[in-house]
């Protein structure tokens, strides 16, 4: 028998530790000598009670999503994929060349194709750890966290060496061109009557990161390839047995776990800034994390926490703006959240696993 | 009467759910050889490690010497007397002989006088047991029997007096296990104590003064060995009359359907672990391959179900295989007719957190009945767990249980239902009753054997000579890499067949 | 009601001692002169630009005051979406929209003044500069002050470096101190940081290592008295004052301060005193009312994006 | 004598920004030896830096801001130890954690202590580490070659650099020669083979984690009142993931580490002296000399470049009973 049912591993489990996470939130914030209460109220009205606020909650959820689904993917398959930043990174480095460089007739052509080179850039970065860890067994934790830097280090030279427009001061690409801009959720809902706010980002890359959601769930679940991930995820002996080559599995998880990544930049870059700036991906890749873990690497758990760390972001987005929290306070809560629901996981499970057990010895 | 050197009063111990302790009591006599037999996971290795301090009892006391002796820690059997050897040993492999001996026994904050002193008793234990090593290689040059030897120089540098031997034969030749035990009458002479586990009725008969028999937890019988017979110790084992022999026809072998020529496997760490052997396997005959552990049985296995490379010739039906590089994984392997029932079910035969149902796919998952357009058709898949499940008589009958929540011998009939009905040309068959109960044992023989009488060909690989002379029609022995002989089973014994297992060639025998 | 200013200051944060926070000092004063109250952000990523503009320009603050040149961008997408708001942008010179106020600064007039005082406190006969950034802008500071100091000295050696090549260039104290210990190994005993928060390792070492350093944007005099030659005044701190003062009414277009309006220039106060010789005084002021005279020309970088007296 | 000068002022350099990699690096290795990964060495680094520089603002004592700075790090190596020995969790997830921790306390902090957009003030005399003259180093500076190898290099550094380097031989000393270093390094290839022998695993991993967050706590201290005056947000700019591809780098042994962290602490000081480096017409470009610790790393764990085989038990939570 497992040790406790389903649904505790999958919702008491991360509720509590989310509950956790909160609770320690407080503290911080308490410790800062603020009001808990009212910034969590700053926090929902500045997020929630606007279509502005909801337009850049859902941006930046939109971002969360494609990092989430791509950490999970790679978790699928046992990998864990630190480097979704510099990913995302490149996936930028691509759409911002096919924006600039090729002129587009229409903004839905510019998006699949900027799509494509997202997903490129994304994989390409991804490709080499990946295959590292497959042929060579070089630890992918470490290979990421390093191409993350040089990732840095590479879009860096390109915007401050290659992609400047002569005479700019600052490190960026020029704009895009009108012709690439994506429509935001204002022209979208707009025909349908619906006047969303005209200055939040939120586009239709979010529906693009839905869709992104449902193909990752059929893949995993419901295809031979995503049988042979989880399979792989689960036993790599068991793998071998069956016939399917670690290696493979290895380079195409991370691959898709890539392209995940680079495809956010459809949203922040070609969505958002419509430049690429330094920093554009704001440490996306790293939520990604946080939001596979507490999505317990399930899409529609992944959406859910995209949607949670959403609301974190703009609220404390919100919180800098007119207190004097800084933003750091959503990274607080974002390290406590990975803590929780990562790191100290056995922290509720094991007592929970003894209070099951006790339960059903009583029953029996 | 003479106090106990050990007497266990009540042990019990759970791991969640798994009872694999109940109600245990227990009385060694000192300067005795006690042995303790028992099927897979009856509990034993968890008997002896909460008397070592490695697990903690629920409930239960530990008597040393006729004193109530608390053993939280491995610190305090230590400090009792009680030295363990177990059943996976427990060295660092990058440490030599010597460190890994004053290990946790060191005199003072400093290595070079811990060493030096050691490097000198050392000598003398040697002297007196017989026990060499060399005490400056490393752990990862030194073979496994040298390696059992270290292991007890460990706990006789720590002054056990009691020694605790979990299936030390498990990985030894028959002469390497004739010298432990002539190393165990010396300590017995020395006055230790002994406890001995092991399957093998035959070592239990040759080396102990008394026997403990453990059932799914429990204690079920102690006696003299003097006094009884293996037979009775078998039933004693397994909880009713056991049955040596699987009833089946003479075979009638057939066209040749495997043929091996000079096959040569090295490992991922460059040992060469099948020096070439030769073998066929024909239609409708069973083949046994007898042998001690890690002697490349697993090896071979391996190769011939795609989860390694080689080098040579592997005929199927006549087609030369990959032996490495493409073509040569498990998914070419069960196309071109093997099915392979794997070793170790539980780390390669299934996936522990999968559904039953998905397991039943595991291998074949790309076979075109269970696809629709590019997604798997689980409807199908679930329909034909069912039908398994039912054939097979997989208890509880429920597809949608993770393979983790069946029991071994349910686990083990779901992996065999799944090979078995692919109806294949061969089948690879590795330790196939290994932790399964004495019914399920018998199930999954005579589909073994029913395989057989439709005219299949099946290679079995298993490390109990009874399980080999009760399946096959022609035994193969391998020694180290080796095919030291051939032989029919009614016309050899488990003599002689030990002798091959040694390594003492056929002629000789 | 009316409405609040904003002020978004650039990365280095309001406390970088130099350019934000001379921008946070002139925001303090009109508050505290007139008892408004304004609202502020201190970025911390490029991407966040635009959301501040507009969340600002949402909320209804007017006039909206951006520090730095990398506002540019952001601004000139933000600003005609909310044409009743007025922008201020700071160190931008180069956009066209009808409601942005573009304030530069001649900063080489600042800079050719403490190019002078240099090449007099000089006793070897080198001297140095530490950029933040490597952009037009910074570059046109250095060629200020080596023109400044080549006409105390035509022989004086200028040695200058860069920080970096993106804005973690502005905040990198670490830098700035290693390449100030490499600028002395080359002989250099003056050294001017204009590199915002960089410029406080620069500072800190100069002062370590018994040297003497010029501040920048800010007054910086005071971060350690008597090591700290002067520091070039960039009125920034003016700039926000009387914006935040105009209010809703802040006069839009382009305007440069220099010399003639008091936009930048030299900081003299008790710290610096004992350093200041009376003939280094006589010259600033001779050369301060030169340029703003016409009589010298500060030749800027800008002109053909190089710099006829030193080479970078 | 000029170009000598400059290799001189390079290498001077290079041992001041050798330092915080070698002193995060040893304390990684015995983190890293006793079986536990530590992606968390920036984190702990960044914390102590903070704490270090606002204990010594505070008080204007450099000495309780170093106590300070250890006592923070180790804080966050408990908290490590609670998640990956006590608790068995992902070791890798609760050091993501802590850095994350990390980043975002230390300017939650400052900007509630000091109001100073997250740094702390800036610290003087007394405040901070001061460098130490070696005797004689006046006199001899005009000595050719010796005279500045000697006053330049070797003299006038602060404390904690010669604590750093002291802290090689020491560090190989007690891995190699104590019994603790063979219980350290067994519990990292076995912790089984320890438990069976009677030593507490838990007990070592948790002295390894604690020993790694006072190493971690001296290098942060080192940062903000050593090489710097004071703390500003995220000062140690990546230095805790070269000091993680350093030890990579030394195959978890001290001197190799010392040679690794040297080489490291070389390319950023050539990257900081020079922007983009000129070689007789192939420009290196800054962004290169940035990457080249990571890209080397890279190409270390490839094992192109002889194989880094880690602890075999490292990253594994020590579980006794399934
Ligand atoms: N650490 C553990 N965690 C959970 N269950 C365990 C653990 N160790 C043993 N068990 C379970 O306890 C039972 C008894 O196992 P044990 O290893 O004591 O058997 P055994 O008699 O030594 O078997 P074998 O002959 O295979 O060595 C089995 O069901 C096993 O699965
Ligand atoms: N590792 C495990 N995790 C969870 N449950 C387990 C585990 N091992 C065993 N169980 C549960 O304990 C029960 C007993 O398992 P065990 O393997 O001891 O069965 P058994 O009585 O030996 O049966 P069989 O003869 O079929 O092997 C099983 O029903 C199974 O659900
Ligand atoms: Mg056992
Ligand atoms: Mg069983």
């Amino acid at each position: 028998m497992d040790k406790m049912p389903k649904w505790a591993d999958v919702i008491l489990i991360p509720l509590i530790s989310l509950i956790l996470a909160a609770i320690l939130s407080t503290l911080v914030i308490l410790a800062i000598g603020e009001n808990p209460v009212e910034a969590v109220n700053l926090m929902v009205t500045g997020a929630l009670g606007s279509t502005y606020g909801w337009g850049y909650t859902l941006y930046y959820a939109t971002n969360f999503m494609f990092t989430g689904l791509a950490v999970a993917v790679a978790f699928h398959a046992r990998l864990f994929n630190i480097g979704g930043e510099g990913q995302a990174m490149l996936g930028g480095l691509g759409v911002a060349m096919v924006c600039l460089y090729v002129p587009w007739p229409h903004w839905s052509i510019a998006l699949l194709a900027a799509m494509a080179a997202a997903m490129l850039f994304g994989a390409a970065w991804a490709a080499i750890p990946a295959y590292l860890q497959a042929k060579r067994g070089s630890h992918i934790v470490i290979t990421t966290i390093m191409f993350n830097f040089i990732a840095a280090a590479l879009l860096n030279y390109m915007l401050v060496i290659v992609m400047r427009p002569a005479g700019s001061q600052d490190p960026a690409t020029a704009r895009f061109p009108e012709a690439v801009h994506l429509p935001t959720l204002h022209e979208m809902l707009a025909p349908i009557g619906i006047n969303f706010s005209k200055a939040a980002p939120a586009n239709i890359s979010l529906i693009v990161a839905l869709l992104a959601c449902v193909v990752v769930w059929a893949l995993i679940w419901r295809t031979r390839l995503g049988y042979e991930i989880r399979a792989y995820g689960h036993s790599e002996t068991g793998a071998v047995y069956a016939g399917i080559s670690p290696v493979r599995i290895t380079i195409v998880a991370m691959l898709i776990s890539g392209a995940l990544a680079g495809l956010m930049a459809i949203n922040n870059v070609m969505g958002e800034a419509e430049r690429l700036v330094l920093n554009s991906t704001e440490g996306a890749g790293f939520i990604g994390i946080a939001v596979a873990l507490m999505g317990r690497s399930h899409p529609f758990g992944v959406f859910l926490a995209a949607i949670l760390f959403g609301f974190l972001y703009q609220g404390g987005a919100e919180l800098a703006l007119w207190t004097s929290i800084p933003r750091e306070l959503i990274v607080v809560i974002q390290a406590l959240v990975i803590l929780f629901t990562g790191a100290l996981d056995n922290m509720v499970r094991m007592p929970l696993e003894k209070l099951f057990l006790a339960l059903r010895k009583e029953a029996n | 009467m003479t106090v106990p050197a050990i007497e266990l009063k009540g042990i019990s111990k759970a791991f969640g759910p798994v009872q694999a302790n109940k109600d245990i009591s227990i009385s060694v006599a000192p300067g005795t050889i006690h042995g303790i037999i028992g099927e897979n996971g009856a509990g034993k290795s968890t008997l002896m490690s909460i008397l070592y301090g490695f697990y903690k009892a629920d409930k239960g006391e530990i008597w040393i010497n006729g004193k109530k002796t608390d053993i939280p820690d491995s610190q305090a059997a230590i400090a009792a007397g009680i030295g363990m050897v177990f059943q996976h040993f427990k060295l660092v492999e990058n440490f030599t002989v010597l460190e890994n001996i004053v290990l946790g026994a060191e005199d003072g904050g400093l290595l070079a006088p811990s060493l030096a002193k050691a490097r000198k008793e050392l000598k003398d234990l040697e002297q007196e047991y017989e026990l060499f090593v060399d005490p400056d290689k490393r752990i990862d040059e030194i073979g496994v029997g040298m390696q059992q030897r270290v292991e007890i120089l460990k706990a006789l540098y720590r002054k056990a007096e009691i020694l605790i031997l979990d299936e030390p034969t498990g990985v030894l030749t028959p002469a390497e296990a004739d010298q432990l035990f002539r190393i165990l009458d010396r300590l017995r002479a020395e006055g230790k104590t002994i406890i001995l586990i092991t399957h093998k009725l035959r070592e239990i008969m040759e080396a102990t003064d008394t026997v403990s028999v453990m059932r799914r937890g429990q204690m079920t019988a102690t006696v003299k060995t003097a006094e009884t017979n293996p037979e009775e110790l078998a039933e004693l084992m397994v909880g009713r009359k056991v049955l040596l022999r699987v009833d089946k026809v003479p075979a009638k072998p057939g066209k040749p359907i495997l043929e091996i020529e000079n096959l040569r496997v090295t490992d991922s760490s460059g040992v060469e672990r099948v020096k070439g052997i030769d073998l066929t396997v024909r239609a409708g005959e069973i083949v046994g391959i007898a042998g001690v552990a890690g002697n490349g049985q697993s090896e071979l296995l391996e190769v011939l179900g795609g989860m390694r490379p080689g080098s040579g010739t592997i005929r199927m039906n006549g087609v030369p295989l990959a032996l490495s590089g493409p073509g040569s994984d498990g998914q070419a392997r069960r196309a071109q007719g093997i099915a392979h029932v794997p070793e170790d079910r539980q780390r390669e035969g299934l996936i522990m957190d999968f559904h039953a149902w998905e397991n039943v796919a595991f291998g074949y998952h790309r076979d075109p009945a269970y696809q629709r357009g590019i997604f798997m058709d689980n409807a199908a898949l679930r329909a034909d767990t069912e039908r398994k499940i039912e054939k097979f008589d997989v208890r509880p009958p429920n597809g949608w249980l993770s393979a983790k929540n069946f029991s071994g011998g349910n686990q083990q009939k779901i992996v065999v239902a799944r090979e078995i009905e692919r109806n294949p040309d061969l089948l690879l068959v590795g330790q196939p009753t290994r932790g399964v109960d004495i019914g399920a044992i018998e199930f999954i023989h005579k589909q073994i054997v029913a395989l057989r009488d439709q005219g299949k060909a099946i290679l079995l690989v298993s490390v109990e000579l009874e399980e080999i002379f009760s399946l096959s029609d022609r035994i193969a022995v391998m020694f180290d890499g080796h095919i030291m002989g051939e032989r029919l089973p009614h016309e050899t014994d488990e003599k002689e067949l030990g002798l091959l297992m040694a390594g003492v060639a056929g002629e000789a025998a | 009601a009316i409405a609040e200013p904003a002020i978004i200051f650039d990365l280095g944060g309001k406390f970088d001692k130099s350019f934000n926070e001379a921008a946070h000092n002139g925001a303090q004063r009109w508050a505290n002169e007139t008892g408004g109250t304004y609202r502020e952000i201190e970025l911390q990523s490029e991407a966040q630009r635009e959301q501040a503009l507009r969340r600002f320009a949402e909320a209804g603050a007017n006039p909206i005051i951006t520090m730095g040149f990398a506002m540019a961008d952001p601004l000139a997408a933000v600003a005609p979406d909310y044409p009743d708001t007025k922008f201020v942008a700071v160190d931008v010179s180069w956009l066209d929209a009808p409601n942005i106020r573009q304030v530069s600064f001649a900063e080489h007039e600042g800079s050719y003044l403490v190019g002078i005082m240099a090449a007099m406190a000089s006793k070897t006969g080198t001297v140095g500069f530490i950029g933040g950034m490597d952009i037009p802008l910074i570059r046109h500071f250095g060629c200020g002050y080596a023109q400044g100091a080549k006409s105390v000295n035509p022989d004086i050696n200028v040695v200058a470096n860069m920080t970096g090549t993106t804005p973690a260039a502005w905040n990198d104290p670490v830098k700035g101190s290693e390449l100030t210990k490499a600028q002395i190994s080359q002989g250099a005993d003056v050294i001017y940081a204009a590199a915002g928060g960089t410029g406080v390792g620069v500072l800190q070492t100069a002062a370590d290592e018994g040297i003497l350093s010029i501040g920048v944007d800010s007054n910086q005099n005071h971060l350690h008295p008597g090591k700290v030659l002067t520091s070039m005044l960039k009125r920034v701190d003016v700039a926000v004052y009387d914006a935040m003062k105009a209010g809703e009414n802040v006069e839009t277009g382009k305007f440069t301060m220099g010399l003639a309006e008091n936009g930048v220039g030299v900081a003299m106060d008790e710290n610096n005193a004992p350093l200041v010789t009376d003939e280094m005084m006589a010259a600033v002021e001779k050369a301060r009312q030169d340029i703003i005279d016409g009589k010298i020309k500060v030749v800027s970088y800008y002109e053909n994006d190089s710099c006829p007296a030193l080479q970078f | 004598m000029d170009s000598f000068l400059t290799l001189i002022q390079v290498l001077d350099s290079t041992v001041r920004l050798a330092t915080p990699l070698l002193l995060a690096c040893l304390a990684g290795l015995y983190s890293e030896r006793a079986g536990i990964f530590d992606i968390g060495l920036e984190g702990k680094m960044l914390m102590a830096a903070f704490f270090s520089a606002a204990v010594a603002a505070v008080t204007g004592s450099v000495w309780l801001g170093l106590l300070a700075g250890i006592a923070a790090s180790l804080v966050l190596s408990a908290l490590h130890g609670l998640a990956s020995i006590t608790f068995r969790g992902n070791q890798l997830i609760s050091g993501v954690a802590i850095n994350f921790l990390a980043a975002g306390l230390t300017v939650l902090i400052a900007q509630d202590w000091f109001q100073q957009g997250g740094r702390t003030p800036s610290l003087f005399a007394g405040g901070r580490f001061e460098p130490i003259t070696f005797p004689f180093a006046e006199t001899l500076s005009g000595v050719p070659i010796i005279g500045p190898i000697y006053s330049e290099l070797l003299s006038g550094h602060s404390i904690l650099v010669y604590v750093a380097f002291l802290m090689v031989p020491a560090t190989w000393w007690v891995l190699f020669r104590t019994r603790f270093g063979l219980r350290l390094r067994a519990v990292g290839e076995n912790p089984a083979a320890v438990d069976t022998a009677g030593v507490s695993v838990v007990g070592l991993r948790y002295a390894a984690v604690a020993i790694c967050g006072v190493l971690c706590g001296i290098a942060g201290a080192y940062l903000a009142t050593g090489l710097q005056a004071g703390f500003v947000k995220d000062m140690t700019a990546g230095r805790g993931f070269i000091a993680l591809a350093a030890l990579i780098f030394a195959k978890w042994r001290p001197w190799h580490a010392m040679w690794a962290c040297l080489l490291f602490g070389l390319l950023q000081a050539v990257a900081l002296r020079f922007q983009n480096i000129d070689l007789g017409g192939i420009v290196i470009p800054v962004q290169a000399m940035d990457a080249l610790p990571y890209i080397l790393t890279v190409v270390i764990l490839a094992g192109f470049v002889g194989k880094a085989i880690p602890p075999k038990a490292g990253g594994e939570p020590y579980i006794k009973e399934r």
